[in-house]
């Protein structure tokens, strides 16, 4: 539902000031014209106004620079309350929170300061938020436009484009797409919500995706918690990319070369290694890596703690199973991918994920057709060139690549998904 | 009435000499007249096309949902319907019909200044115009991405948009050489003693157009063959991963698009103003004002194109540059309805269907001028921008402006074309169908806009339903109109009466000659020292019998 | 364009007697220089847009501007522009000698215009596919992996070179078809009009490499 | 055989073409050399060598194209589409440098 014609942001006054201005003279003109017009047909129609009474008068000096000026001081009014309101609209407040919103085919992402990210855009009451409007490079124009808010800009590939409000009402608004982008443009709709101050910041300040989600998020592994509250992660990563420090992928069980007092000697990195790396890391350090740089967690974390950390290294989890579908779904809904891909098995834009996984299809390679079987290597393809095997019956150049948006992880948790549809 | 001389319907001369078979004399017709009727059949053809694919849109957005054809379907009849009514149907119908027939005759001129080129550019637009019917059948069908052609969708889609975008490419060259044509024909070709200020209106109003059309048309040119560029070789210029600006291809087309909806209304105001003094039987209020506002309509109009773009991501300050320039255009169209409306004033006005048709046409035109002053507003236009309610102001403006009035030419030509005339009360009640049905599509469009009814939508939200039900049944009686009024002025030409060569008793010269023309227009040619619209009593002062004569044989 | 049929001009008479002339459409000079100079027009406002752009990205990415028209030969591209000069000379002699009779002299003008801009085009080639060769062109991989404004310089500067070589071949065919009206009788010392218009097209295109050089080549 | 007096129209002379011709050359030099004499920022290299290309194109246009000696007409037709062009550029300049400078209206 679109929610009312009412104006909820501060802006919104004046935009509808300037409407009810313009509408007002414009209405008024036409009367006076259009009443003009009708008089003269009438009294002067050749039933009443017959042949020898015609004055021919061709001009009329005075009368034709008052029509000439008279209007163009009701047009210095209208824009006078254009100008007005694009500059409420457009004078963007200092103090303001920024959310950043990237418009794709057929899906909106709201990323706040914090690094949240979602569908809708969720705003405290009474506070400026400011827009930084741009879409996907690879994609196309669209237009973000919220009635309510009297807002609307469009979001141009590789640029950023700014817009603000302030919302003065609580509630639900539509946020609708009004510059056209393809299949599903009419589909590309979500919503501002506005909420209390306070609701908004527990939410913000929470794990929660949404304001409304009843749900805890899904816990941590309690090892990763620790890791990440004592500023682990800023020097190992959990990816398998070297920072300063090695991985902690893949950490345990492996054969690495270190240094010991100046000669190389190869340990297998088992839990004793690991908790002498933590509370000692200068003794033996990784080859490759220098020391120095890591301070010893003695007295700084617990035995009990290095333990749980360790079990993570293990590869140890926790609610795998509930775990993995919430990501899977947290990812489709993120990257806008349920905007094309159904999860019940109807056909939106592209084929539905219902079923996906292990079936045969006909897909369009070039110019030919081949069968392939949709297992594992099939869909990361899919996911990463979604061009080179277009599924018959589906056009190609609809769906960008994924490629470096999602990690292989994501991925491998999304097939992982599917398989269960 | 060609009892001394036969019509240019019995015979022609060609691009080849003479013809025996009587098709190749047709499409090969190097005879202004000629051309302006083939122009007309192709025209109407397409008109008819493009009516179809609007109802089929209207019918599927009857009620919310997909009801019987899928998006993509809808984003090509759309982007069909646009190519079609804009670049085959409006801004070659008057200038290349009407303006085609009529320019000549009301000059005093034998033909065109370079006949053959007006046949190439029939030719041209039957190519443009088969280039755009041929990609609906191979590969992914028509283009879907709307007759403004934006990149990077135009770039991205798999449409056939090279097509499409080729075939606007050729129309728009046809319609630069009708353009050169018409300027040269009304600098050199005037009678004698036919100064500027002596021609018609109807002919200042192409002259106007001509020059949008020679100065305008190119810019979209090269923006289209840059696109086509883009998809065959990637040359980056509108496509972002490429550092290209996509808003750059908006201002290009703009800078041809925007002066054309000009050049589509000047000449109807052209037919408006030969309309209304031939019914009101005095001369016309303000010849002058009329005259030169045409010139600074066209000279204005060309620098308003940015108030498409007001949320496009221009600077703040063009928006206002463009918006105050944009009311400014205002002024001069003002003008032109005041000393519509005032010639009028004291007169004795004949309601006959072009006279209908055009107070019709003043109506739904002031409708979609005044809600284009609401959105030329800055602050407002970004809330109504890629609405409804443009929707709705561009078919009031575009419809009820520019193809009412040349409907209105339509039936007041009439006889002058065919030598017949149509059913005046039947004709009457045509206008009066379509007229209703007009106002019940359009209208509600403008209330779902300013509820925030975006535009090219295939389904909608359920609370503007009603809108959308109340323009579907509109659609209805509309289409229902046209057909009533095809069908009258067919019955017209097929039985009608004899007309003669004046009837509704006009001073302007294309009314001294026979009715049809014979094919050398004018018998001699008078020495034109007086203006066009001369009464006196309701009586045109002058009475010509400018046909050619049998002992006088031209050519 | 001529009409050998109406060899007596069409005169009418105002109140006071005085002859006018009506001006037949077939046989109109300064109609149809009117009309070739609407085309020209049409040509300028196409190429004005072309500079539209290239402006409108000179503006946003001028250091990778001033980079890519470094690498650009600047000793064919002056040479061409010579080149160029002196066709325009020639083409321009050809109808003064047409118009002062002297038909042969003319062809000879006009030949050597035709050479020069196959000399023209022949550089151009050279130039083209040097830069083909070392991997420059729209849409390579080499040129993909530059910079953004590098990418926009060469997509331009293919645009426009060539639109305007493609002007020069179009050029070289209007002068062979003014050859051939010439040697039918078609175009004489007094009926010039197509020689004259020819001559017009030849300094348009003449005109926009008088813009396109230095905005590309010299720019560094 | 021609009666259309307009045909005989201005006379036609080759001196004016190599005139023209010769002084082309030396401008067209001019801007070869500029690079090579100073070295100057874009804008005023651009400023220079289109001062030279706008002075080629006026000797192209009024001698060579015959504009020198043709009606008033052609000559009016020519002042409004440069007038045109320039009117066309500077809204499109306006637009380009507010757009990508932090100077436009309403500071954002």
């Amino acid at each position: 539902m679109l929610e009312g014609i009412k104006g909820v942001s501060s802006f919104a006054g004046e935009v509808d000031l300037a409407i009810w201005v313009v509408v007002g003279l414009s209405i008024l003109i036409f009367l006076l014209v259009v009443g003009v017009m009708f008089y003269f047909l009438y009294k002067y129609s050749n039933k009443r106004h017959s042949r020898d009474q015609i004055k021919n008068i061709e001009h009329n000096l005075p009368l034709e620079i008052t029509w000439t000026v008279a209007p163009m001081i009701l047009l210095a009014v209208m824009f006078y309350y254009g100008y007005t309101s694009l500059k409420a609209m457009r004078t963007i407040p200092a103090q303001n929170m920024e959310v950043k919103v990237t418009g794709q085919m057929w899906f909106w992402t709201h990323e706040y300061p914090n690094g949240k990210k979602t569908k809708d855009l969720y705003v405290p009451i009474g506070e400026n938020i400011k827009l930084a409007i741009t879409a996907k490079k690879n994609d196309v124009l669209h237009s973000y436009y919220v009635p309510a808010l009297r807002l609307k800009q469009d979001a141009v590939p590789g640029k950023i484009y700014n817009a603000w409000f302030k919302a003065t009402q609580t509630g639900a608004f539509d946020i609708l797409c009004a510059e056209y982008c393809g299949t599903r443009h009419s589909y590309m709709l979500a919503k501002v919500y506005v909420l209390e101050k306070d609701k908004f910041d527990e939410w913000y300040n929470s794990d929660k995706k949404t304001p409304f989600d009843k749900k805890e998020k899904i816990p941590l592994h309690p090892g990763l918690t620790l890791l990440n509250d004592n500023g682990c992660t800023g020097c190992h990563s959990l990816d398998g990319s070297a920072l300063v420090g090695p991985s902690y992928k893949d950490i345990f069980g492996r054969k690495v070369k270190v240094a010991v007092d100046g000669s190389l000697k190869e340990i297998l990195t088992d839990e004793n290694y690991l908790k002498r790396a933590i509370l000692n890391p200068d003794a033996e350090i990784v080859d490759g890596y220098s020391g120095g740089m890591m301070s010893s967690y003695k007295d700084i974390i617990s035995d009990e703690d290095i333990d749980k950390i360790i079990d993570y290294f293990k590869g140890g989890k926790i609610e795998v199973k509930v775990d993995k579908k919430a990501k899977a779904m947290a990812i489709l809904d993120n990257n806008g991918c349920t905007g094309c891909h159904s999860l019940d098995g109807s056909v939106l834009v592209g084929p539905s994920y219902k079923g996906m996984f292990g079936r045969t299809v006909k897909v369009k390679i070039g110019d030919s057709l081949k069968e392939v079987v949709s297992n594992e290597d099939y869909l990361k393809r899919a996911i990463l060139e979604p061009d080179t095997e277009v599924v018959d019956g589906f056009s190609g150049g609809m769906m960008s690549s994924y490629k470096g948006i999602l990690s292989d992880e994501d991925i491998d948790s999304l097939i992982e998904y599917f398989k269960g549809l | 009435m060609s009892n001394v001389h036969k019509s240019f319907y019995d015979e022609t001369h060609t691009v080849f000499g003479h013809h025996k078979n009587k098709i190749l004399q047709w499409i090969f017709s190097i005879d202004h007249k000629r051309i302006a009727l083939l122009y007309l059949f192709v025209m109407f053809a397409f008109f008819a096309v493009a009516v179809s694919t609007a109802l089929v849109m209207r019918l599927e957005l009857f009620s919310p949902g997909q009801d019987f054809i899928d998006p993509d379907t809808y984003n090509q009849a759309f982007t069909l319907h646009g190519v079609i009514m804009i670049f085959l149907f409006i801004i070659p119908g008057i200038p290349a019909v009407l303006g085609n027939f009529l320019l000549p005759l009301q000059l005093g001129a034998r033909d065109v200044s370079f006949p053959k080129i007006n046949l190439l550019s029939w030719w041209l637009y039957m190519l443009g115009a088969l280039l755009a019917v041929t990609s609906l059948f191979i590969g992914d069908g028509f283009a879907d991405t709307g007759w403004t052609f934006y990149a990077p969708y135009s770039i991205k889609t798999d449409t056939n948009v090279i097509w499409a975008l080729s075939a606007a490419f050729i129309l728009g060259f046809a319609s630069i050489l009708t353009g050169i044509n018409f300027v040269v024909t009304i600098h050199r070709l005037r009678a004698p003693g036919m100064g500027f200020f002596k021609m018609p209106l109807f002919v200042w109003s192409l002259y106007a157009t001509s020059w949008i059309q020679i100065l305008a048309t190119p810019v979209v040119g090269i923006s289209l063959i840059m696109v086509i560029l883009e998809r065959t070789f990637g040359i980056g210029i509108f496509d972002p991963t490429k550092g290209g600006d996509p808003v750059l291809l908006e201002h290009m087309f703009w800078i041809y698009s925007h002066p054309a909806v000009y050049l589509m209304i000047l000449p109807a105001f052209g037919i408006a103003s030969e309309i209304v003094p031939t019914f009101c039987r005095k001369p016309i209020f303000g010849y002058h004002a009329i005259a030169i506002s045409s010139a600074m309509i066209a000279g204005v109009g060309y620098l308003v194109w940015g108030h498409h773009m007001y949320t496009s991501g221009e600077s703040e300050m063009i928006k206002l540059i463009f918006s105050a320039l944009t009311f400014f255009v205002a002024v001069p169209t003002g003008v032109k309805f005041f000393d519509w409306i005032a010639t009028m004033y004291k007169a004795s006005i004949d309601f006959k269907t072009p006279m209908l048709w055009t107070v019709g046409t003043f109506i739904t035109f002031i409708i979609g001028g005044l809600t284009g002053l609401i959105v030329a507003s800055v602050g407002v236009d970004i809330y109504l921008h890629d609405t409804y309610f443009v929707v709705a102001h561009f078919h009031y403006a575009i419809l009820g402006g520019v193809v009412f009035l040349m409907f209105a030419g339509m039936h007041y030509w009439f006889p002058k074309i065919t030598g017949k005339m149509y059913n005046e009360k039947h004709a009457a009640r045509a206008f009066y169908t379509i007229f209703i049905g007009f106002n019940l599509l359009w209208f509600p469009m403008f209330i779902a806009g300013m509820l925030g009814m975006p535009r090219r939508y295939f389904d909608y939200l359920p609370e503007f339903e009603i809108w959308h039900k109340l323009a579907t049944i509109g659609s209805w009686v509309f289409a229902l109109g046209l057909i009533y009024m095809f069908y009258t002025l067919y019955r017209g030409w097929r039985y009608g009466e004899l007309a003669g060569p004046n009837p509704w008793n006009a001073t302007t010269l294309e009314w001294q000659i026979p009715s049809p023309p014979q094919l050398p227009n004018f018998g001699e040619i008078p020495y034109v020292d007086y203006m066009p619209y001369e009464y006196k009593n309701g009586e045109p002062v002058r009475h010509l019998d400018l046909s050619v004569k049998e002992d006088k044989p031209h050519e | 364009m001529s009409n050998a049929s109406s060899t007596e001009p069409e005169i009418v008479y105002d109140k006071q007697g005085n002859p006018h002339e009506v001006i037949d459409f077939n046989n109109d000079y300064e109609g149809a220089k009117l009309g070739f100079w609407l085309f020209i027009f049409t040509e300028i406002m196409i190429f004005g847009a072309m500079f539209l752009v290239f402006g409108f990205y000179l503006f946003q990415f001028s250091p990778d501007f001033i980079a890519a028209s470094e690498g650009l030969n600047r000793v064919l591209g002056g040479t061409n522009t010579f080149i160029l000069l002196l066709s325009a000379l020639s083409m321009g002699l050809s109808l003064v000698k047409l118009r002062n009779g002297k038909i042969d002299e003319s062809k000879k003008f006009i030949w050597i215009t035709i050479i020069l801009a196959t000399i023209f085009l022949t550089i151009k080639y050279f130039e083209w596919s040097h830069e083909i060769h070392i991997g420059i062109y729209p849409g390579s991989p080499t040129l993909d992996a530059l910079s953004d404004g590098t990418k926009l310089f060469f997509g331009l500067y293919f645009t426009m070179t060539g639109l305007h070589g493609l002007h020069i071949i179009i050029g070289i065919g209007v002068m062979f078809w003014v050859l051939a009206l010439i040697n039918s009788g078609k175009i004489t010392s007094t009926n010039f009009v197509v020689l004259e218009n020819t001559a017009l097209y030849w300094d348009l295109v003449h005109l926009v490499w008088v813009f396109v050089f230095p905005l590309f080549y010299l720019i560094y | 055989m021609n009666t259309n007096s307009n045909q005989e129209s201005h006379p036609i002379n080759a001196s004016v073409y190599y005139n023209v011709f010769f002084l082309l050359i030396g401008l067209t030099v001019l801007t070869l050399l500029q690079p090579v004499i100073i070295n100057l920022d874009l804008g005023s290299t651009l400023i220079v060598q289109l001062g030279i290309a706008f002075t080629k194109a006026f000797f192209i246009v009024a001698y060579y194209m015959h504009i020198k000696s043709s009606s008033p007409l052609f000559k009016k037709l020519i002042y409004t589409t440069v007038v045109l062009w320039f009117v066309l550029y500077g809204l499109m300049a306006i637009d380009t440098y507010y757009r990508y400078t932090p100077n436009d209206l309403f500071n954002n």
